[in-house]
């Protein structure tokens, strides 16, 4: 069952984990992009991790919404309102909730997916977050159906996304930046689809 | 990587202290959440102009805050669009009951933060409406991609955006301006060099001695292709065929150019690529009325240049003429 | 070496041609002897004000021609100064009765390229006075040696001066508000990176990536010392403790500020610079009175910067504010 | 004997002297001045070749005021002034003749030094050209006193300008760009005294 501690320690085991990633998401960006991604997302964590340090959240919907104002207001790019979103309607699901179900937290990688492509406007195969998110979300539904825990559920969902992150490489980029890049997108993989996959593989790993 | 700053998570706010003391007579700084406003902002009645972008452009968006241009500049990280709370302060403090025309630079990072902005300001009460630059034709444009990037059409459209607002033009006609300007303004940029973007602390790509970097964008993006060096008569050939034939400008034509510098090309060299594009211009009866050769619309410390062809009528020339007064651009006054 | 020119030898020549298709309203150019001249010279009972020197520094000097500041310019190849056929067919070009100056930097080259075309002016009944520039701080003075170099000072005393002249002021008083400048304005410089010449094709020095040059003249000469590449505080405290203690400046000074680019400097950092100088001059009760911030007196390619400080009073200042209309510096027009 | 000839020969082969060497003199002014040296000289005696090659000079003052004139006005920086001022001074000393006899070789070599002495104000040790040239004059004096030959006389001149222009490199420089490094300067062998070693190598290779 995951509560509002589990779901602290996993925004706090992101911030560790894109601070350990941030050369590599950078390396990835400046492949097809800005050369900004892990910077962006190491500070926004980073000011995350503070601004909840610092404030007393009421409940889990409260612990989301504060993740999401400040990535929105602190990491910038197109990864900040896109991420920003993610949690915002992440926040939405938890709403009046103690803990999470199995189905809540399918439901809540759902809609925070659902609100990235609001924002977005992506599709899938644009080579972008969604292309990680999307096959982890049908994944985690089947293994839901199936009757699977937690883990098994996140499992399959980092599996699925991490399968979805590197079908990005052969892929021609249509939204962000790397579309600029025309053919030159190709052969490369998408930055935030590696930190989408990198988002969820942490919550499997700290969750069960 | 060599460059002149402190720490690298300082330099946008320690950057900015510097054009606060510099130019103490034209624009204030504000900072939590950063942004460059006009010293007698807001101007009662007059639409508000407000662009922001990257930092690593400049003099564009800051160098660009005064009478006759910019209410307000939103300075993101280094090539990082700025975010929501930023243009949302901004807007607050430029509005003066009049509106405020958002200039947004077509890139999905400023695109998404501008709008989040926007909805804030809305249900400030504040009249907001965005206008997108979308000018590069090194990029084909699709109804399925991201579109073109904004680049040097930007520099253009917020002068002739700020006259206009500055003769008392409302938001729709002033929202009218930025579009024409916009649907009559390419750009095209190449690079010699790459840039180093402060925290990354090394050039984003390589690139050999004998290549150069064609259709980039101000990012340090790879360009559309890599090619071998050429002499800058053929680099400007290639570079404005696809401009003229993108639009199409014609014979007879009226254009106002920009020859901007991506950073570390000397003026020199700038120059010598005016020289060339007047050249052709010239034998195909495009006349050029204004113009601008330096660095406007930057990549950090990236050597190679972009080209601007505006197409202008009466109206943009004249709104181009009208006085302006901030830290790059002045004149009139 | 990677720049956008087409061959070597035509470097200057084309890009004078550039200057004088961007900039037809303000400039003529004459070619063999190259120079830049203002459009409606000579201008009848003016003292009319000349400079030239190596090309390469620009926007200096042909960028600074026109009402307010300069009649001419004559530009010699990259960084070698300019031959006296130039400066005497200039001299002729604007000689308005009133007699002539020439503002000169001291370089052995310029120096001697000057006198003998001031000789030869002379020979043709044309009153001639030639001041040197010599503002280098970090050369150490002596009378046994060339000097100080002139360097930023240069820009200062052209922009003030051409006001001079421009108020009616005669020969002898022009040469004085000259020499005022010069005895009031000190400059230093440094390098992050060395300038390629083009007909040389390689940077004139190596340096490390860790490394720094001080007191750099504007030729892409190694400077006073190499040391350890160190925060911009500390850099420009260096810099500014030279500078100030050598005049000196003292509390209660007004003093005109450049902060510039070497050529490859990105603006942001030319402002983080500038607000580290002015964090030192308010701690020493010098006041900032104006400023220019940007690339005006160059060395083609290279990265770092150079700071100048003039002490000022009431004349020199007024001097300053006059309008002034070059293709680089514009105001009050 | 020297004739009008030989002068013109003696400026051709300048002009082929200073191509071959104009990376070398080019390079040896990067360590102390401004990386221009070898060019200037290059851009300069291929100006004077082309002016001669057009110019009908009816003797040998004219030969070498040609010279000087177009070094002036095609070479600038120190150099040029200084050299050109150097030709003007030995054109003088021609004036008149249509051979050149011992003493007139040592007279025009003489003057010109007193010309570049005159314009640029350096003394000895200073670390230019005048080191190279100093000891040759003098050396060229006493072979003329010793009643050598103007092969002899040439090449008493040469081997003391080389030893001038080796001289040159622990100096101090005190004049030119190079003043401006300082101690720095030291260690460097100046390209003006090289290039006036060159000059008189030139002569001493053709004239006899
Ligand atoms: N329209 C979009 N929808 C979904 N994801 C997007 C979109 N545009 C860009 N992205 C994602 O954002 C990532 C880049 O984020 P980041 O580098 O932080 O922002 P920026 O591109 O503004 O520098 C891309 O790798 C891509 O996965
Ligand atoms: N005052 C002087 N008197 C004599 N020779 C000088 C003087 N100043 C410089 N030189 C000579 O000129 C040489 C440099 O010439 P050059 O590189 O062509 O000119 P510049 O220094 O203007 O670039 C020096 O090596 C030195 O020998
Ligand atoms: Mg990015
Ligand atoms: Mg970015
Ligand atoms: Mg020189
Ligand atoms: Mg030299």
């Amino acid at each position: 069952m995951v509560n509002q501690e589990s779901l602290v320690a996993w925004i706090e085991a992101l911030q560790e984990v894109y601070a350990e990633n941030k050369e590599y998401l950078t390396q990835l960006d400046s492949a097809i992009g800005d050369a900004d991604h892990g910077i962006n997302l190491d500070r926004g964590f980073t000011a995350v991790r503070r601004k909840l340090s610092e404030t007393k959240c009421e409940d889990m919907s409260a612990v989301l919404k504060t993740a999401s104002m400040t990535l929105i207001s602190s990491v910038g790019g197109a990864s900040g309102p896109l991420y920003g979103t993610f949690f915002l309607r992440a926040s939405a699901v938890c709403a009046n909730k103690t803990e999470l179900a199995e189905a809540d937290i399918v439901a809540m990688v759902e809609a925070g997916l659902e609100g990235i492509l609001h924002r977005g406007k992506a599709r899938p195969n644009d080579k972008t977050m969604v292309d990680a998110l999307t096959p982890a979300v049908n994944a985690m539904k089947q293994a839901l159906a199936a009757g699977s825990g937690v883990k098994e559920i996140l499992e399959k969902g980092v599996e699925a996304a991490e399968q979805g992150m590197t079908d990005t490489i052969p892929m021609l980029a249509k939204k962000g930046r790397a579309s600029y890049l025309g053919e030159r997108s190709i052969g490369h993989q998408d930055p935030g689809a590696t930190s989408s996959y990198l988002m969820l593989k942490t919550a499997a790993n700290l969750w069960n | 990587m060599k460059k002149l700053i402190n720490k690298t998570e300082n330099l946008v706010k320690e950057s900015l202290a510097g054009v606060a003391a510099a130019h103490a007579d034209l624009v204030k700084v504000h900072y939590d959440p950063n942004f460059v406003v006009r010293i007698d902002a807001p101007v009662r009645g007059k639409v508000a102009i407000i662009s922001g972008g990257g930092s690593g452009h400049e003099p564009m968006h800051g160098g660009f805050v005064g009478r006759g241009m910019l209410d307000a500049a939103c300075p993101g990280d280094v090539f990082t669009s700025p975010t929501p709370d930023q243009m949302e302060a901004a807007t607050k403090a430029v509005d003066g009951g009049a509106g405020v025309l958002h200039i947004v630079k077509n890139y999905t990072g400023d695109i998404l933060n501008f709008e989040m902005a926007a909805e804030l300001c809305q249900a400030a009460g504040i009249e907001v409406a965005a206008v997108v630059i979308d000018d590069d034709v090194a990029v084909k444009d699709s109804l399925y991609t991201a579109g073109r990037r904004g680049v040097g059409t930007t520099v253009l459209a917020e002068k002739i955006c700020g006259a206009a607002a500055e003769r008392g033009d409302n938001l729709a006609k002033v929202v009218d301006v930025c579009r024409k300007v916009n649907a009559n303004g390419r750009t095209m940029g190449m690079a010699l060099t790459s840039c180093t973007v402060p925290a990354a602390g090394r050039p984003t790509f390589e690139i050999s001695d004998t290549e150069m970097e064609i259709g980039i964008g101000i990012h340090g993006e790879p360009g559309r292709e890599r090619m071998a060096l050429k002499p800058a008569k053929e680099i400007v050939e290639m570079m404005a065929n696809v401009i003229l034939s993108d639009l199409p400008f014609k014979s007879g034509d009226q254009v106002i150019v920009m020859v901007n510098g991506m950073g570390a090309t000397p003026l020199m060299e700038l120059y010598l690529v005016y020289n060339e594009l007047n050249k052709i211009c010239q034998a195909k009866g495009i006349t050029i009325v204004r113009q601008l050769v330096g660095n406007y619309i930057t990549s950090l410390d990236m050597a190679g240049c972009s080209i601007t062809l505006l197409k202008v009528d009466e109206e943009l020339l004249t709104l181009w003429d009208a006085p302006v007064h901030t830290p790059a651009l002045r004149w009139g006054v």
